[in-house]
């Protein structure tokens, strides 16, 4: 089976709605002040955005249950918002604080929060594939009702462990999805340069004897359609699924990248598309919001994300003596303690 | 005490492992019906089905990637990597992955896993499959390293590596699956991070791991007769590394020999030796000496491969050089 | 393009048919002596046979010319003897002799003979992927009328270097012939439990944006034809093109493996397409040999085999100071040398 | 003598090869247009066509083996990974591949090529980002590492490196970019497996490589206003290893101390401290010292990573202890 998805059918209330645009928001928002502390200072090492994506975490993790696992590469803060990680110990991680969600460790490209399930980003580029297969091995072998989403990037696509990893899961059958976010462009390299069949990247599901399908990234209530249609796929255990959203990053590849290999005119179709802003036309167009509840939301957000940096910013660094914490347990555990059902 | 030999041994504690946990299971390259390709895990698919013993394709970073979430998802695999020289293709999720996840996540996570190995050359299988690479495992935080020399070792250590709340590599060696010894009823233990004295002597210290202890041993006992008594130290388990009973060893002898396969250059006995130096400096009598491979990719040809790798003979002269210094 | 071609048309004149034959009893015959060496304590480490894969390095390298790269796997005699490399080096070789065309070093897993442009056998599954497309760009880039082909068993489209390899190899148009010998084993793994397109593996290349054939391995006729297609399109400039020839071991995975794992049913029904006997029974059905040309063929290869063991045999041991020979060049090689044309 | 960075370093020996040999050609991620991770590339697209500057797609072992087989065929080329870490994806093609086809084939077959990469941390990139594996490489008969420190050395080093017939892996690193120093003119060469003293001085010798020179040389300043003259030697080359000019200085200082970057344990200069203790025991008036990064992996947080890598005061500090005994 592969196909590709044409419309959203599926129906939703209003505070659903409204809550899908408030997480694209949220994610949106965050970012731009990730950026502007960045400048100032406050942030360090590589960071990078989601902007322009953010309707691909939100719709997708919006259809999963709370212990689905999400696992993700190093773009990572949207898929942590969206699975419900606290903006404040996001933002403290960046600023490499005590507080932070993964201790001051891990920063923007390994967020951590198992309370979420949110299972991390990684940023070995197609790492964390491997990686998800054993996660859905482990949910599938204790008889867990609960499935594994693993995003990538389309640079993830050309390295060995996708090959790997997309054969292991199917012929194991595990509960996965692998999310290809195809934003078109690994760093400064154009996905046409690098991947032979990257005008069909869903079909490359076909060498796994696996479903794909393809879908508009920029569309969060088509994401949300065809992600559900994943996971009843795999639910109903017929094994893993490869989706592509096809999507954008409307900035560069980190926030040291100006992006100038990209021609002006294919940034600006792509800003046309600007997830949020168009399900914030469709939303008033078709009457299931107002001006005045979207801007509340915006009002929310503002100050939630506000706090946040102020949270991070009031925080402690950590200890020095915690360098050395976290390398190994401090205790052995029992050998005999487990038995797969508790 | 019964003898068994160092294959046996790794059935054995494979076997109480997926009898005692059910979160355990192995996973590897022709693991299942084939039996492994030393015969560890024959039978084991009928004795506990295709679902604990999975056989993997060949994809080391897949499948040794995917006991690292299965680790993290509750599970306790024991991944086998055929040889070590394969461990090249799954060096990525080793290094960046099983031993970094429990530090990157804050302590959230962790990757419980053992990853049995086989390392060593002497079988004539030449340059890409004659590697000894346990010491670059044993100089990266987050992963523990174990090296047995015999069957009482693999028994007791691997009870301890199950125990283990983080990845631990245990480096079977290639040449010992057919080498016997005694093995004591009851489930014993021996503790991650203690050497351990295989012989007493008090005019040198021998400091070696896996199956160069055996060729030190034999070197030991020609010694003997000619009234040089070595001290053999197995250090079992690479990180954590137990200097204690070295150093303790060396205030005696005041000689230290480090005796090692892989390639002298960058060998873990270089740490060794620099550890002796910098913690007994004072009781040495001359310098800390070793003992290592050939620094040459293996070759296939007999007579070369034996020249390649340190035989008790050549132990027996450094010793004696070491001595006379 | 994938095709699956089912007959050979291509007609050859006696002597190339029987120069064929001739190939193919040639490796049979050393891989049979090679069994009995290794019993005898002549041959150690790991010995792996060719034994009912003939066809395919007799058939395929029997269209290439002499400037022709061929890159193999550790089951690399066939290859290296069809190449042109001397049974007797050959042979010394896996003695481990000095007058092994690798020196002794290499064994029975890393057959070399530069002269024959036989590039090598490689030990590490999948491993010679990445150098076979590394010598196709060599090529390609300095203008010479050379392809390479590489073989690589069903085991190694597991493994991740066989996706990076064969990407790298289209994006970049590369000389290059990718080719299957699906003898649906890796060691004790059926293919089926493995690979999730077991049963259609040429389509693995429809996810490379390349051409992909299958053919019966066994008819070294077929092998021949389709390899001559193969090649057209490399030397063409069109790009690298993968091919799965379906065929079977006749004895285990290496000289230790009983192969307990495979039915005997299964190994019967393929020893009835013996590459070597059908052959032959077409040439004499056909009238294209008559049974002494043959049996005289049959009796000059044991000779010369014969006359490789004793080769072999006779020959001296490596010095043992020529362990240190050929880690490193001696002399540093003037960096301004080079010139893509000499 | 004009003053450039090591980045105009870097570009300006690329360049150089590029213009002087058409068989060498530029292969790695984001090298093109992009300009390089690191913007050593920038510009290299127009100048020299993308024929010349390959951009890879992520696939680190296929590029590296790429490379590897285009070295075999003829071409001589310099393959950028863009940062060590990455490395882990390519092992089996540098260790099994690059550095055996010489052996392995009995000397018909080698592969004449540069790999270039970024080690080290302290750019905040965490754990996964920010390790020192040129000492592993080290340790691979068939292979050879450079470590430049600055780019007086990067020039005269990669100049040498083009006219080997085997694999070096040139490691350069990630905070010297921007580091400047004098670079005469003309094309002087700095042949491999020379190690440089750096600064003269009698009361010890530290050992160094790569971006730990540096931050010797500024401990051994401030030392001087104490009193204390420190002699820096930068072995540049990590294989071939020159250690004559090491053991001289010992000889004369009585005293070492090997600073590195990496974790301790296992480092490459637990080797270096093993051969000066073979060869200097009888001048060495304490143990070898030894300054390493802490055996963390690395921390994201600022603070942390700071404590986790050496500087100067520590450097400075283990200094006195060692001469203090
Ligand atoms: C194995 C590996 N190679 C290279 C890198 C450096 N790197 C980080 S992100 C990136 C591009 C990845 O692109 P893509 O997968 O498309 O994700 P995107 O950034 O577009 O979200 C590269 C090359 C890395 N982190 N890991
Ligand atoms: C990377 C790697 N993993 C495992 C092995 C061990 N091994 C050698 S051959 C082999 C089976 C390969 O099967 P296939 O590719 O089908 O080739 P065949 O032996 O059938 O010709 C295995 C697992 C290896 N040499 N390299
Ligand atoms: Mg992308
Ligand atoms: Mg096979």
């Amino acid at each position: 089976m592969v196909k590709v998805p044409m419309t959203a059918k599926e129906t939703l209330e209003a505070p659903q709605l409204l809550e899908l645009y408030r997480q694209m928001m949220l994610i949106r928002v965050f970012e731009e002040e990730c950026a502007r502390q960045y400048m100032q200072g406050n942030i360090h090492g590589f960071l990078h955005l989601y902007i322009g994506e953010e309707a691909i975490a939100v719709g997708s993790i919006s259809t999963l249950r709370d212990q689905d696992y999400v696992v993700t590469h190093y773009r990572d803060h949207g898929h942590a918002l969206a699975k419900g990680i606290d903006s404040k110990s996001a933002m403290a991680e960046l600023f490499g604080k005590a507080t932070g969600c993964s201790r001051g460790k891990g920063g923007s490209m390994h967020l951590f929060d198992t309370s979420k399930n949110f299972m991390g980003g990684y940023a070995i580029v197609a790492g964390q594939m491997p990686v998800a297969a054993g996660l859905a091995l482990a949910a599938k072998s204790k008889g867990e009702d609960r499935l594994v989403i693993c995003y990538l990037g389309d640079g993830a696509l050309n390295e060995g462990e996708f090959h790997e990893s997309m054969n292991l899961a199917s012929i194991w059958k595990l509960p996965v999805i692998y999310f290809c976010e195809n934003n078109l462009y690994g760093m400064g390299a154009p996905v046409w340069d690098t991947l032979a069949l990257a005008d069909n990247i869903y079909k490359l599901a076909e060498s796994y004897n696996m479903p794909g399908m393809r879908l508009n990234g920029m569309d969060v209530l088509e994401v949300r359609e065809v992600t559900q249609e994943a996971s009843e796929h795999v639910r109903s255990g017929k094994g893993p699924i490869f989706l592509e959203a096809q999507t954008y990053r409307f900035r560069g590849h980190s926030i040291a990248d100006p992006a100038e290999y990209r021609h002006g005119i294919e940034v600006e179709d792509w800003l046309e598309k600007d997830p949020i802003v168009t399900f914030k036309r469709k939303l008033l167009d078709e009457g299931r919001a107002s001006e005045q509840e979207l801007s509340d939301i915006d009002g929310a957000v503002m100050k939630e994300i506000e706090e946040a940096a102020k949270f991070a910013d009031d925080s402690p660094f950590p200890e020095i003596d915690t360098l050395f914490e976290d390398v190994y347990a401090d205790q052995p555990v029992p050998s005999n303690s487990g038995r797969l059902t508790e | 005490m019964p003898e068994i030999s160092y294959r046996e041994a790794v059935s054995s504690a494979l076997r109480e492992a997926l009898n005692d946990d059910l979160r355990v299971f192995l996973v590897g390259e022709d693991i299942g019906p084939y039996g492994g390709a030393y015969a560890v895990t024959k039978g084991f698919t009928e004795e506990f089905g295709p679902d604990r013993i999975k056989d993997s394709p060949l994809s080391e970073s897949a499948f040794v990637g995917a006991g690292v979430g299965a680790a993290m998802g509750g599970l306790r695999p024991i991944v086998e990597l055929m040889t070590i020289n394969f461990s090249m293709l799954a060096m990525d999720q080793i290094i960046n992955h099983a031993a970094k996840v429990r530090y990157m996540s804050g302590g959230q996570l962790s990757a419980p896993m053992i990853i049995r190995t086989v390392t060593g050359g002497g079988a004539q299988v030449a340059a890409t499959h004659s590697q000894n690479f346990e010491g670059w495992f044993a100089t990266v935080p987050g992963m523990k390293v174990v090296v047995p020399s015999t069957p009482y070792d693999v028994l007791g250590l691997f009870r301890s590596c199950r125990e283990e709340a983080d990845p631990v590599m245990f480096v079977e060696h290639i040449l010992l699956y057919s080498s016997r010894g005694e093995v004591p009823e009851g489930t014993y233990k021996v503790p991650l991070g203690e050497s351990d004295v295989k012989r007493k002597g008090s005019h040198l210290t021998i400091v070696s791991y896996s199956r160069m202890v055996l060729l030190a041993l034999d070197a030991a006992r020609k010694l003997s007769q000619e009234g040089i008594e070595v001290e053999v130290i197995d250090l079992r388990c690479l990180r954590p590394l137990d200097m204690e009973p070295v150093l303790e060893s060396v205030r005696k002898t005041h000689r230290a020999l480090i005796v090692e396969e892989v390639w002298k250059t960058g060998g873990f006995g270089a740490e060794v030796a620099a550890q002796i130096q910098e913690h007994a400096f004072d009781y040495l009598d001359g310098p800390v000496a070793r003992v290592a491979g050939a620094e040459v990719p293996m070759p296939y040809s007999r007579p070369l491969e034996r020249a390649a790798i340190p035989d008790s003979d050549v132990i027996a002269h450094a010793v004696k050089s070491s001595i006379m210094g």
